[in-house]
């Protein structure tokens, strides 16, 4: 009675058609660009700048897996970066300590999201809402509109460094994508969390604390938000508190793409991945081709919409009744 | 048939009691906005200032109400409209565009626009019904879209990002109360012109959701799209019209602050994203579908403009403005909550 | 009606009776010197109060709030930077018919008319012209350009990107704008980024970067320095890592403004006309000055820039303003 | 006594759904828990297993108070509950929510192979073939219960409470879960049992607790000192006259209101033909899975016909959707999904009802809330639905009110023909007579109509003719003479004759 499809179940999930429609673009691109873009400089561009979308998709998609929202996110990035940049510059903390803060910052102020949505029982969009602009309030706080500059040449060394030609700090960001998927995949506290998502009241009935899942979730969030700030502060050699004002929609957007639901349990890494991947190729596109901003906005939105609708009709044949009329009943079991 | 089932035993009187009236989330809304106003009031006295803080607040309040109402539009789905920012600039480029090329008067430029706007809003809801594709995702893509769009057609069609003649009437909608226009000793209120159109635009909507079959039946579908589809809605006019509807708010609220901002320029609607939420969220409209509240739309968006109003008057530095606007909004939402849970407790004890 | 009627009398004020504010569009390092500026412009012209306030955030509606906000405290000289040239006309219209006095600080509405009573501003068509001309020298003129600048749907990006054509035009043909990237002051990062996607791809046929906002400025000369490239960069403004940049090379020239002399000419002149001057031309255009810095004069540009300052003072007293 | 709990209160914003009910459980036995619709049942599992914690009342286990703060305490107290609704993670796999409750586990990882092992132990106790892999959203509902059931199954509980555990199963599958309890009892365990399928009890439990408007009226009592009967007016409360349908004559009418000729669906179905009269009641019988819903979907323009002709009184007919088959054609579908497809849970009742006929209520486009409200008080006399306020939440009704709710919609639309998928599923003996009543009374009054059930007696008692389904085919067609042993030999014959492949047209 279980004739599902088996074997060709992995080339409908949307991953694989965000695989290829992904290949197809970086294809399209080397050969558009007559293969500038397999250039060592252009390569490590590309991927440099790929890390912290990548996390900061990462970071709203553990929210998104419980249901909810973090408009925090994107600021709470520029906060950790800013306050990292500080206890470097101004308290003169080594690198690794200052790092370690950025961490240990982001995970509490998502603590404190979750804290407040669980206490409060308030909408998390809401809740985020008003704790995003606290923290734009408290990351202005920091050194002003000034840009910090000059904090750690270790640090920056290491953020411009490569490992077998692959950037460091898109090595440390697909460590971390693999983590997220393996929390997601193997840990209980992560199938709890998708539990909770998916179903809160089955979750509860099998004694998953919900409450538990929205803390974790958002402490969580707010700790890929701190590692995001560590890239930043690493590849970029300067932060000021405009750092983290681009990456609200991004964060949305790769999840999103990705395949991730917005109802909750539901998550996608390679999805999430790889859309990140796609709106950095429609960058690397403009840059290449001079295009103006305003003509990539309108084919970031036709990509998007693209992937979208070829999903959905992919889905849709997928989903189609493929029952054969005639020995239906007999060969399932219907005792 | 009739006497085919006797009836039950009628259920005691006693267990059929709803909430206390206090309970009313709408009530805990306007009491906070009367502390509020009572507070800022005692610290800055120049808060009840008519000229240069109610006016304005009005004025400002107006497009923020329409705003709301433009989300809620779709909230009621379930839904959300993530252009509605782009919807308003497409908008208020039409108005302007059909003043500059057409000579047309204020309000068949207004229609035209408007029109614009619902039809925005329109595709979207048939990209969305037709493909099954969530919401956020068309609108986010429309918005990239749009963006792009708006900025290439003012280029095209201004020397700039505006459009330099504004149709007549707009000056008097932006700088005139009711108070300036006189029969003999008797003036109108100090009420800005444009109020009355948001005010309007308010009953309307909430007649709509409230009274009428379309509205009831887009909530119906955001409440199960599959028991509404089986309970004969046509559930795919339904998205379609409510995002149409709003698109056509967005587009009223675009025109909106056109009028308090003097122009039709490329700068409409950047803004309106999260306030968009804000409102009706605050004003108690789910996130889920199936339930909307207008009156706690308007609530909202009072309420934000008023924290707004009052913390920029207590003139706080950039830092401590944000931090100060996130904290009071959350200390509010909190003992929104506790008089929530109280008034359950107590409903339930009954 | 009220819109009918233009302007409403005003009274005359003494320096201690005038409560200057100075609005900048939102919170950007361009505008902290006027902090000092207006703390000083109280003491040496003995004004009632001066306030600076930054919370805008970049938008008209919110700008347009904060303006009336400090008008209720009871402000009534104002300088203000609009964050939306093309609208901010009404803005200062309404200002002034409620009888207070408005100088266009740092940047003029866009169009022919200035509702305010004057505007004291860097020429930005002429800032950009500048910095394309130091460019194009510090290139050898000769070469591929590129162009960093801020929001295109704001008609100061549009006066600088005209400036830059200017520039480029006079160099009869040996100089090539190759790319004019727009949209990349909103933040930080994306500068970086649009800026290490730009040298990855033409890098190489790049002899100089023109910029004209912030954002990009910084981007370019840190990318440019660590791509170890040949490129001029020509930033904007004196930010401390920026002149840090031109002391050690890495940035060939800066393009300087004179935001002190916006804020504390600027509250000068609203002083006075608080005190029953008016404007020879009401909305006249007042250029505040742009300098080219280069490692060459790094130490002592602040002195010309004093000199500037105090030129426009008198200029004011002199060709400006009529006092009775 | 295992379990005991007395004078358990639990009130809800309105409704006062436990009212001192009391109940004790002793080792090795089955115990019933019977009552009507609403009585409290749900509600009183739902306190012994921590879901709820109630306003009154003390809870006993093994002689010692205990106090559940949550689902967790009662799990690990060694209570295992069957829910009456699903409550399955319907994105994870049939194992992982076998045993999501505790997730085999090392240093916090998950230990897939042992997740796979133990799912798989339970659907065998079960006699269970299903894929633990596969995702739950792919699940039939019967699958999706037998796996909430092996999901019960997979720790060693001492007492088990099961509430319509079979409400969606066949004979087979309920024998089959029936016997595990038996097993179960015989090594000590206790078990409770929530059913309307008075037949099964009878057959299963050996004491028995009738709750009556949230109270225990009859208290651990043998259920072999009573007879169905008396069972049945302890649940209702005064003494009850068994209902036995007036015999009906089907009106005589040349055209059938829906005929089917050789119709072949998206869905896969082939060659269906058959048709109602007015006045007539048409049954679909057939087991679960036999294609009979997706049938009636396909008719209503859900699905497409993709090969023969759909009539409605004679007329060939193509429906786009179910708003044109009520307002052009005036046919009805009352949901088997309830929970999903015919209420909205969060909306008033008036809404409920109100839906499917606001176009008629309006006066300048506005729809009067008074017409509304007289029509949700009509419908609430005529069906006996059991409500605090019309106002209410819709989702907080009870099962059997909820599914009146359902049935009143399409009442309310007047309809002429009226598909009516398994009416009577989880509902009380009474409102089950009642429903028969009403379906039989619609049909006097000349509405065809198509009733879809699985339950062979309501079929028998009902249908004036008999459709067997299986297998996306009409097997046969019967006409009914009203006596169930030979109807139902006749019937299982006809589905378990092999298909024979249709002649090429
Ligand atoms: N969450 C809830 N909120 C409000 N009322 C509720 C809720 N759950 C149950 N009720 C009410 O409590 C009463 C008892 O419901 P319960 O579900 O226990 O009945 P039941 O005996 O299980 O009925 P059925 O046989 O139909 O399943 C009903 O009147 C119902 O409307
Ligand atoms: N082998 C299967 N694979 C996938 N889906 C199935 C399979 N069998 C049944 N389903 C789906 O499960 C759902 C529930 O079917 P259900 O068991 O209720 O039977 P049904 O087709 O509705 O027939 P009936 O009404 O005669 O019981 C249906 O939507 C059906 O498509
Ligand atoms: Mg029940
Ligand atoms: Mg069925």
């Amino acid at each position: 009675m279980t004739a599902v499809a088996f074997s060709p179940r992995v080339f409908r999930t949307s991953e694989f058609t965000l695989g290829v429609v992904a290949f197809a673009g970086f294809v399209g691109l080397t050969i558009a660009t007559s293969g500038n873009m397999l250039s060592a400089g252009t390569l490590a561009a590309f991927f440099r700048f790929l890390a912290v979308p990548m996390v900061i998709g990462l970071a709203q998609m553990v929210v998104l897996a419980i249901g909810q929202m973090n408009l925090s996110v994107g600021v709470l990035t520029g906060f950790c970066a800013m306050a990292s940049a500080w206890l470097m510059i101004e308290a003169g903390l080594p690198a690794w300590l200052a790092v370690l803060a950025a961490l240990a910052l982001g995970a509490l102020v998502g603590l404190v999201n979750g804290l407040l949505v669980v206490f409060t029982r308030i909408n998390a969009f809401i809740v985020t809402l008003a704790t995003m602009t606290i923290i734009e309030g408290l990351r202005y706080g920091v050194h002003g509109p000034d840009t910090f500059q000059d904090y750690s040449p270790g640090l920056v060394r290491l953020g411009r460094a490569s490992i077998l030609g692959l950037p460091v700090v898109f090595v440390v960001a697909v460590v971390v994508a693999i983590g997220v998927g393996l929390f997601f995949a193997r840990t209980v506290a992560g199938r709890h969390l998708l539990a909770s998502g998916g179903s809160p009241f089955a979750a509860r009935l099998s004694g998953v604390s919900n409450d538990r899942s929205i803390l974790l979730a958002h402490a969580l969030s707010g700790l890929l938000a701190g590692v995001a700030a560590v890239l930043t502060v690493a590849l970029s050699g300067s932060v000021n508190a405009s750092i983290g004002d681009d990456l609200l929609l991004p964060s949305f957007a790769a999840p999103i793409i990705g395949g991730v639901a917005l109802a909750g349990g539901v998550v996608s890494v390679t999805g999430t991945c790889l859309a990140a991947f796609l709106v950095r190729l429609v960058d690397v596109a403009r840059a290449q081709f001079g295009i103006g901003q305003q003509w990539v906005d309108l084919i970031v939105g036709a990509v998007v919409l693209g992937v979208v609708l070829i999903g959905a009709v992919r889905g849709k044949l997928a989903s189609r009744p493929s029952r054969p009329a005639t020995s239906a009943g007999s060969s399932r079991r219907t005792s | 048939m009739t006497a085919l089932l006797e009836t039950p035993p009628e259920a005691p009187a006693a267990r059929a009691r709803s909430l206390p009236l206090w309970a009313n989330p709408r009530l805990g809304l306007l009491v906070l906005l009367v502390v509020l106003v009572v507070l800022f009031t005692a610290l800055r006295p120049s808060f009840l200032d008519v000229d240069f803080t109610l006016v304005p607040m009005q004025a400002d309040i107006s497009v923020y109400v329409v705003v709301g109402l433009a989300q809620l539009a779709v909230l009621s789905l379930g839904h959300m409209n993530m252009a509605v920012g782009r919807m308003a600039a497409m908008s208020a480029f039409a108005m302007g565009l059909a003043y500059q090329e057409l000579g047309t008067p204020l309000v068949v430029d207004v229609l035209i626009g408007l029109a614009v706007g619902a039809g925005l809003g329109a595709l979207a809801g048939l990209v969305i019904s037709r493909t099954g594709v969530n919401s956020f995702v068309v609108t986010l893509a429309l918005d990239f879209a749009l963006v792009g769009l708006v900025s290439l057609l003012y280029a095209k069609a201004t020397d700039g990002v505006s459009f330099g003649a504004q149709p007549g009437g707009m000056a008097a909608l932006r700088t005139d109360t009711f108070a300036d226009y006189c029969a003999g000793n008797v003036c109108g209120p100090p009420v800005p012109l444009i109020v009355p159109i948001a005010v309007v635009a308010a009953l309307l909507v909430g007649l709509l959701f409230r009274w009428s079959r379309t509205g009831r039946e887009i909530l119906m579908t955001g409440a199960s799209v599959k028991a509404a589809e089986l309970s004969g809605i046509p559930v795919g006019r339904r998205v379609v019209q409510a995002h149409a509807l709003s698109g056509l708010l967005s587009g009223l609220a675009g025109f909106l602050l056109a009028v308090n901002n003097g122009a039709f320029s490329a700068g409409i609607g950047d803004a309106f994203l999260l306030p968009s939420f804000l409102a009706p969220v605050l004003g108690g409209t789910l996130l889920v579908g199936g339930a909307v509240s207008v009156l706690g739309t308007f609530l909202g968006a009072t309420i934000t403009q008023v924290i707004y109003k009052g913390l920029n008057l207590l003139q706080f530095q950039v830092d401590q403005l944000k931090l100060y606007i996130g904290l009071v909004l959350i200390v509010a939402l909190s003992l929104d909550r506790v008089r929530h849970v109280l008034a359950e407790r107590r409903g339930a004890r009954a | 009606k009220k819109s009918d009627d233009a302007s409403s009398g005003s009274k005359t004020l003494t320096p201690a009776q005038v409560k200057l504010a100075l609005v900048p569009g939102g919170a950007h390092p361009y505008f902290q010197p006027w902090k000092a500026a207006g703390d000083k412009a109280k003491t040496d012209f003995g004004l009632g109060d001066v306030t600076f306030n930054e919370t805008s955030g970049w938008d008209q509606t919110k700008q347009n709030d904060v303006l009336t906000s400090l008008a209720a405290q009871g402000y009534n000289a104002f300088g203000i930077f609009g964050v939306a040239p093309e609208n901010i006309n009404n803005t200062f219209d309404n200002l002034k018919q409620k009888g207070f006095v408005v100088g266009s600080l740092a940047s003029c509405p866009a169009g022919d008319t200035d509702k305010a009573d004057f505007c004291l501003s860097t020429d930005v068509q002429q800032a950009a012209y500048k910095a394309a001309k130091a460019a194009i020298e510090a290139m050898g003129g000769q070469g591929n350009l590129v162009h960093l600048t801020g929001n295109k749907v704001d008609s100061n990006t549009q006066r600088r990107i005209a400036g830059v054509q200017k520039a480029v035009d006079e160099a009869g043909g040996k100089v090539k704008v190759i790319d004019t990237i727009t949209d990349i002051d909103t933040d930080l990062q994306t500068a970086q980024k649009a800026v290490a996607d730009l040298l990855a791809a033409k890098g190489t046929q790049i002899n100089g970067i023109v910029n004209t906002a912030y954002n990009p400025a910084v981007a370019s000369a840190a990318g440019v320095k660590q791509a170890g490239l040949p490129i001029k960069v020509i930033a904007i403004d004196d930010d401390p890592t920026i002149i840090a940049g031109v002391k050690d090379g890495s940035v060939a020239a800066t393009v300087l403004q004179n935001p002190v002399g916006q804020a504390y000419v600027g509250g000068y002149a609203l002083m006075k006309l608080a005190g029953g001057c008016t404007m020879k031309t009401p909305g006249v255009v007042v250029d505040s000055g742009s300098f080219v810095v280069t490692k060459a004069n790094v130490d002592s540009y602040d002195t010309d820039r004093q000199a500037k300052t105090d030129s426009l003072k008198s200029d004011f007293d002199a060709q400006y303003l009529t006092c009775k | 006594m295992i379990l005991s709990a007395s004078g358990l209160v639990k009130t809800f914003p309105g409704v006062r759904a436990l009212d001192g009910a009391s109940l004790s459980l002793a080792a090795g036995s089955v115990h019933a828990l019977l009552g009507e619709n609403g009585a409290g049942k749900s509600t009183l599992v739902k306190i012994l297993t921590g879901v709820y914690r109630p306003d009154g009342g003390t809870i006993e286990l093994d002689g010692k108070p205990v106090h559940f703060t949550g689902p967790l305490d009662a799990l690990r107290a060694g209570i295992g509950v069957v829910h009456q609704e699903r409550n399955l993670v319907t994105e994870f796999s049939v194992a992982e929510n076998i045993v999501l409750h505790h997730l085999p586990r090392r240093f916090g990882v998950v230990r897939r192979s042992r997740v796979r092992d133990e799912a798989r132990r339970c659907l065998d106790l079960l006699d269970l073939d299903l894929d633990p892999d596969a995702p739950v959203s792919t699940l039939s509902v019967a699958q999706a219960q037998l796996v909430e059931i092996a999901k019960a199954l997979s720790v060693d509980n001492r007492v088990l409470l099961l509430d319509e555990p079979t409400a969606s199963l066949t004979g087979d599958e309920a024998d089959r879960l029936y016997a595990i309890v038996r097993k179960l009892t015989g090594s000590g365990h206790a078990v409770v049992l929530v059913s309307h399928k008075l037949e099964e009890v009878f057959a299963v439990a050996d004491t028995v607790t009738v709750l009556r408007d949230g109270r225990s009226v009859a208290e651990g009592q043998p259920l072999s000192a009573y007879t169905r009967d008396e069972v049945v007016d302890l649940m209702v409360g005064r003494a009850h006259a068994a209902v036995s349908l007036a015999a009906r004559t089907p009106l005589s009418s040349d055209a059938a209101a829906l005929s089917l000729t050789d119709v072949a669906t998206s869905y896969g179905h082939a060659d269906v033909s058959f048709d109602v009269a007015p006045g007539e009641i048409y049954g679909l019988y057939g087991l679960v899975g036999a294609g009979r819903t997706e049938l009636a979907k396909a008719l209503l323009g859900l699905g497409s016909v993709t090969a023969g002709t759909v009539s409605v009184h004679g007329t060939p007919v193509r429906i786009s959707g179910v708003g044109e088959a009520l307002r052009r054609h005036r046919i009805g579908y009352v949901t088997e999904n309830r929970k999903e497809e015919g209420l909205f849970l969060e909306q008033p009742i008036t809404r409920n009802i109100g839906v499917t006929v606001w176009h008629r209520l309006t006066r300048l486009g506005l729809i009067r809330d008074r017409a509304e409200a007289s029509l949700v008080d009509d419908y609430r006399q005529r069906l006996g639905i059991r409500l605090a306020t019309p106002k209410q939440l819709a989702g907080q009704l009870s099962g059997g009110n909820q599914q009146k709710v359902s049935l009143a919609k399409w009442l309310a639309a007047d309809c002429g023909i009226l598909i009516v998928d398994e009416p009577t599923v989880g509902i009380d003996v009474r409102t089950k007579a009642a429903f028969h009543e009403l379906i039989a009374g619609l049909a006097g009054q000349g509405m065809a109509i198509l009733l879809i059930s699985s339950d062979l007696p309501e079929i028998v008692t009902l249908a004036d003719r008999i459709g067997v389904m299986a297998g996306f085919r009409l097997r046969g067609e019967l006409p009914n003479d009203g006596d169930y042993e030979r109807m139902s030999q006749s019937i299982i014959r006809l589905i378990h004759t092999p298909l024979i492949p249709a002649a090429p047209h």
